[in-house]
């Protein structure tokens, strides 16, 4: 990589770029949520934007998440292109009709005669004490439901490919940032929220996950901050002589089965991790889909490691015995390959 | 006061929505019967007739283009009718059939029409938010198209009233809320759901104006509903109408309406709005008795066309279940 | 089974009789909801009760579900044990924020000191062109979520002692009944809708699941309408030489991991059937569960027949096309048996 | 106008709420600089904090007795204390200790306590049904206990709002609904979120009395409460109040409010609610300089003996984690 290539951003300022390139090359995009202006986004997503587009094509809105929500839904099927943020993934509850009934359902009720292009932004994730209403993932929740892309990047360069997708998407895509991969400066540090990024827009491709490190011996897959913590107990691994492929899912809807099976043919062995409830969710999900596709590739029963299914608790000590982290990812790994 | 050119357009459009109504009933009734079953005959699931409530679907669309959005609710034929939805494929989407506006995939409670910009949900309160979204696209693309949301006096007691009112209000939108206050949401009286005697004054807490039609009369609906489409439409913000309107048949057909008094019944078919209006208009001349009858002809011609387009259409491929989850 | 307690109930009928045996029995018990009172009920779970103990006990509300069940939570808080029905399932994200973030996660977040005994009815399934917003099930996605009980009572025995139990326990229970599992003049006519229920009050454990049908061959896993079908499949099967156990999960929540695993012990194949959406449900997460406790008595991969990822299409073709049937239940438990 | 003793009690119970609040600032930053992380230091996570509105807590909770049911916001700290609420176990729970509330299963924004009646959640709006609920029970119950549930001004425009004031006032229910309106709704101010002027004026809209408060008075609050907690407590159903209250410090600690100007931050520390009204009781001799300083002092030993016994008191146990699921 040359050094003018080497141009170092940040998970929020990649998204914010991206929303930025996309609202000067179409005017139909714009952006509205709940401190998405003069604050710039609570998680830094819409940063600089008001500066750059006025308020018209930035707006604050009041705290109404049915009504903005529902309003971004009437705005695309009338020809706009909004970005509509959802401050907290735990808030989904006062908007969830107009989410799922609404945004997610008109096309299928139409026939495929009426297009929904929203990007629903929604900031996820814990492990920094914020309580049971606002640190968790339930991706798995939205994955359950048909009519909406996910998708929930672990790195700025995916982040910034994937908005730009998801903002040329002629469907409503849920496009969910995890705080802890944003590289916040108010955020405990985190080198890998912060990644080479290019300027010109760059599109990824929704539906199609990511090998972050190639390995053969074990096949680890997930998705957000966990890839960080994976590729963190992969190089713990590494030491050992254990080799770990990780599969960063990048997108749960359309979820890359492909990738997962093709991976799990070469190593033979599954473990997936997950920040998301451990029930009903994406872990029996992937390997429900391994059992179906490569049942006889296994050399051992796959394995998950999520959260458990418990609210999440306040106290440091009580989350972090939740949380899958690089100790425990490492472990579960090697008692698949021992 | 209207023309008289559109006062017999308003009577038209009553007419056939209240022939399209009763065709539909008679319709959903075959096959399910003498043992009723929900499943059966050419027209299942549930089925909400707005017969009644024509005053309030043709005074408020005669204002309207094409152009303009209109979102309705779980009952909608009406409203799709008078704003000018094609019946031909509306009819064929309530028989489920692959001609129909969704290929049968949406039915009588999700119809879609983006020649007329019309959508409606099944989801009580939940069609407003579209309108005021709707309203803000047309404001962004330097249109001046306005958005109506019609919805029930009982959706008026669920949040997303209150949030679609407040933005619309707040961010001067074009939309006219209009609610069809039929008094009864299913079996619940708007007494027993509603702390107030009038939405309309429900209004003053969005700041914007609020007006009551205290009589299902087309006119009265027509006049209140030209103000506040011409107010949305030159940027001076939104409007509420609420207007008293009569519910003639049950909540959903097969609904026994244990609910309701005799009285209320008779009290029904005393007062109904479309009879009341066309002798009115007969009465001082606007109509003759032959346009009238005329009226009724073309309207059974017209519905008979498109029950039977419905009818004799083909379903969709069941495996076209799988297609349009995605664009 | 003697003449005197053949005393045959539809499932509706059963669910209020339950109900009523309750409120007797407590004065604390009390019901709410839309239409619950003079009609009865949309699906006839309170037909009665408003004649046997008033409007003050009965109380119809007005179409405000974040409203009125989060009341019901806050009464339940108060010393009460309140009955709160949505009227179908697939409202439920007007109300989701009451639900999920309230009566669910209280009790955790009070660290055990606040008590919610809510019973929150709901009606769910389809199979009759009620469109997308009418007819789904989704109890994959309220089991995704920790903190309340989930029961899908299939019978109207089941159906009794499970709403007896819900009332009494001290804990949330979203009690889920299918329309087509409820006896109503209404809907398609279902024999296996009608049952013998005592009349005296009893309990059924929730978090226990029933072998409906004991078997050999093959396990099938399924609950609520589904149960019915498969039990027709097992008929048709049985004439095949085909002996299926056909397990009915009735609680959700908790799972009843040990049951389906002891089964799949002895028949060594397993089938699991879901009117609910394929992916990120019940069928993965029921999967997995075996998968983790029976890798090694399965003779070939377990199987899945669910509602495909597609919103539920209105147009009758459209959607039996969709939905799981004797048919296509004996035609997957054949294949994993042939 | 409030006894001289309930004067000096709402003077006490705000000096008290005001040095909490000061040392829980003080905490929530230790261990987070100079590179201020939100997850560091003995109390990790978002902190809301009440300084400045004191006034309403101390106003509205004058009324109220523990068998009342109160439910506040993710900024609950001062009502909570207004309430009643034991300052040790609060503090420990913000402190995620063992002997917390819910033994650190809840944090600031989730503090529950059985002895008190008080709730709080972190969902805007969200914890009004709950209110209702509990005024709901008192009445099935035969108590005249009524629910207070305090909500800022933000939460005026989402859907919750609205069901709950409609569901109480049909019922006719004991609860009074306090609305706090610092302003501001972390960076939007009320006037881009709100379509009128005052959230009182929306109590039309539900056939109950609206108050505004216009100036942070605690006394004001006192009698305006006083009014409504008693119409609620024998029957007469529900009430609104507003009070104009102030934000002294950010929405989180951490924010920087580049949304605010710096003549209001100066506004705001001339105008400080509590010093106006200390300065009114030494004024009119209802407080004398001393007791004012033992006031303080007072609520300084309080306060540290509560933090003091936060911070010894030990964590709960990892596992205890996967605890209290199901009672
Ligand atoms: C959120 C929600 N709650 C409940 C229902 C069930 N439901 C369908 S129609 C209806 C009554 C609606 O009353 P109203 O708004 O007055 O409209 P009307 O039926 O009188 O036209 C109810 C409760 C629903 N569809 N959505
Ligand atoms: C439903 C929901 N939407 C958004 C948020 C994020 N949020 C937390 S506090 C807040 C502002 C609340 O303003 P207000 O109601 O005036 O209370 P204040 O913070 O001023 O006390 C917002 C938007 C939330 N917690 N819940
Ligand atoms: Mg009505
Ligand atoms: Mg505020």
């Amino acid at each position: 990589m040359t050094a003018e290539t080497k141009r170092l951003l940040t998970t929020s300022k990649a998204i914010s770029e991206a929303i930025a390139q996309e609202m000067e090359r179409d005017a139909s995009v714009f952006a509205m949520g709940e401190d998405i202006g003069t604050y710039g986004g609570i998680f830094g997503a819409t940063e600089g934007l008001l500066a750059k587009f006025g308020p018209e094509r930035v707006m604050d809105t009041p705290i109404s998440e049915t009504g903005f929500i529902g309003a971004a839904t009437g705005a695309a099927i009338a020809g706009m292109r909004p970005i509509v943020e959802l401050m907290f993934v735990d808030f989904f509850g006062v908007a969830m009709d107009q989410i799922y009934n609404h945004m997610a359902k008109i096309h299928y009720e139409s026939g495929g005669n009426v297009k929904v292009p929203v990007v629903l932004t929604t900031a996820i994730g814990g492990g920094y004490s914020d309580g049971a209403q606002h640190s968790q993932t339930l991706y798995g929740l939205f994955a359950h439901l048909p009519g909406m892309k996910i998708v929930v990047p672990s790195t700025p360069y995916d982040a910034k490919g994937l908005m730009i997708s998801a903002i040329r998407d002629d469907n409503p895509v849920l496009y969910m940032f995890h705080k802890g991969v944003m590289g916040l400066g108010w955020m405990t540090p985190n080198p890998r929220a912060t990644g080479h990024v290019p300027e010109e827009p760059y599109t990824i491709p929704i539906g199609k996950a990511d090998v972050k490190r190639p390995g053969k011996d074990v096949t680890i897959v997930t998705l957000s901050l966990m890839v960080h913590r994976a590729l963190d107990a992969a190089e713990d691994l590494a030491r050992e002589g254990i080799d770990a492929e990780v599969i960063d899912l990048r997108s749960v809807i359309p979820l890359d089965r492909e990738a997962i099976i093709e991976s799990v043919k070469k190593t033979h062995r599954l473990l997936v991790v997950d920040e998301d409830y451990r029930s009903f969710g994406l872990t029996g999900e992937v390997i429900t889909s391994v059992i179906e596709g490569a049942f006889d590739h296994l050399d051992v029963p796959p394995a998950r490691l999520a959260y458990p299914d418990v609210p999440i608790p306040y106290s440091r000590p009580l989350e972090q015995f939740c949380l899958p982290n690089r100790e425990t990812i490492a472990a579960a790994a090697r008692q698949l390959v021992g | 006061m209207p023309s008289n050119d559109t006062l017999r357009a308003m009577h038209r459009q009553m007419v056939r929505i209240r022939l399209f109504e009763e065709t539909i009933q008679q319709s959903y009734f075959e096959g399910k019967l003498p043992a009723f079953d929900i499943a059966a005959g050419p027209v299942p699931g549930e089925m909400h007739l707005a017969a009644g409530q024509e005053p309030v679907a043709a005074g408020v669309c005669a204002h309207l283009r094409p152009s303009d959005t209109v979102t309705a609710t779980h009952r909608p034929h009406h409203v799709a009718l008078a704003h000018g939805m094609d019946m031909r494929r509306m009819a064929a989407e309530i028989f489920g059939k692959d001609t129909g506006l969704g290929h049968g995939k949406g039915g009588h409670m999700h119809l879609f029409d983006p020649a007329t910009n019309f959508g409606c949900s099944g989801i009580i309160a939940e069609g407003m938010p579209g309108a005021v979204g709707a309203a803000l696209a047309a404001r962004k693309q330097g249109r001046d198209d306005i958005a109506v949301s019609f919805f029930g006096e009982g959706a008026a007691n669920q949040g997303a009233f209150h949030e679609s009112l407040n933005l619309a209000a707040v961010w001067k939108l074009g939309v006219v809320f209009v609610c069809e206050d039929n008094d009864w949401a299913i079996s619940v009286p708007k007494a027993k759901s509603t702390a107030i005697a009038s939405n309309a004054d429900r209004a003053a807490a969005y700041g914007m104006p609020g007006v009551l039609i205290p009589d299902n009369d087309p006119v009265a609906v027509y006049e209140a509903a030209g103000e506040a489409v011409a107010r949305a439409r030159r940027g001076g913000g939104p409007s509420l109408i609420e207007v008293k309107t009569q519910r003639l048949l049950g909540h959903f057909e097969g609904d026994p309406q244990l609910y309701r008094t005799a009285e209320e019944m008779e009290r029904l078919k005393a007062t109904d709005a479309l009879h009341i209006f066309e002798r009115r208009l007969v009465d001082t001349g606007v109509l003759s008795e032959a346009d009238a009858a005329e009226a009724w002809a073309a309207a059974r011609a017209e519905v008979d066309d498109a029950i039977g387009f419905a009818r004799t259409s083909p379903y969709p491929q069941p495996s076209d279940a799988l297609l349009h989850v995605f664009a």
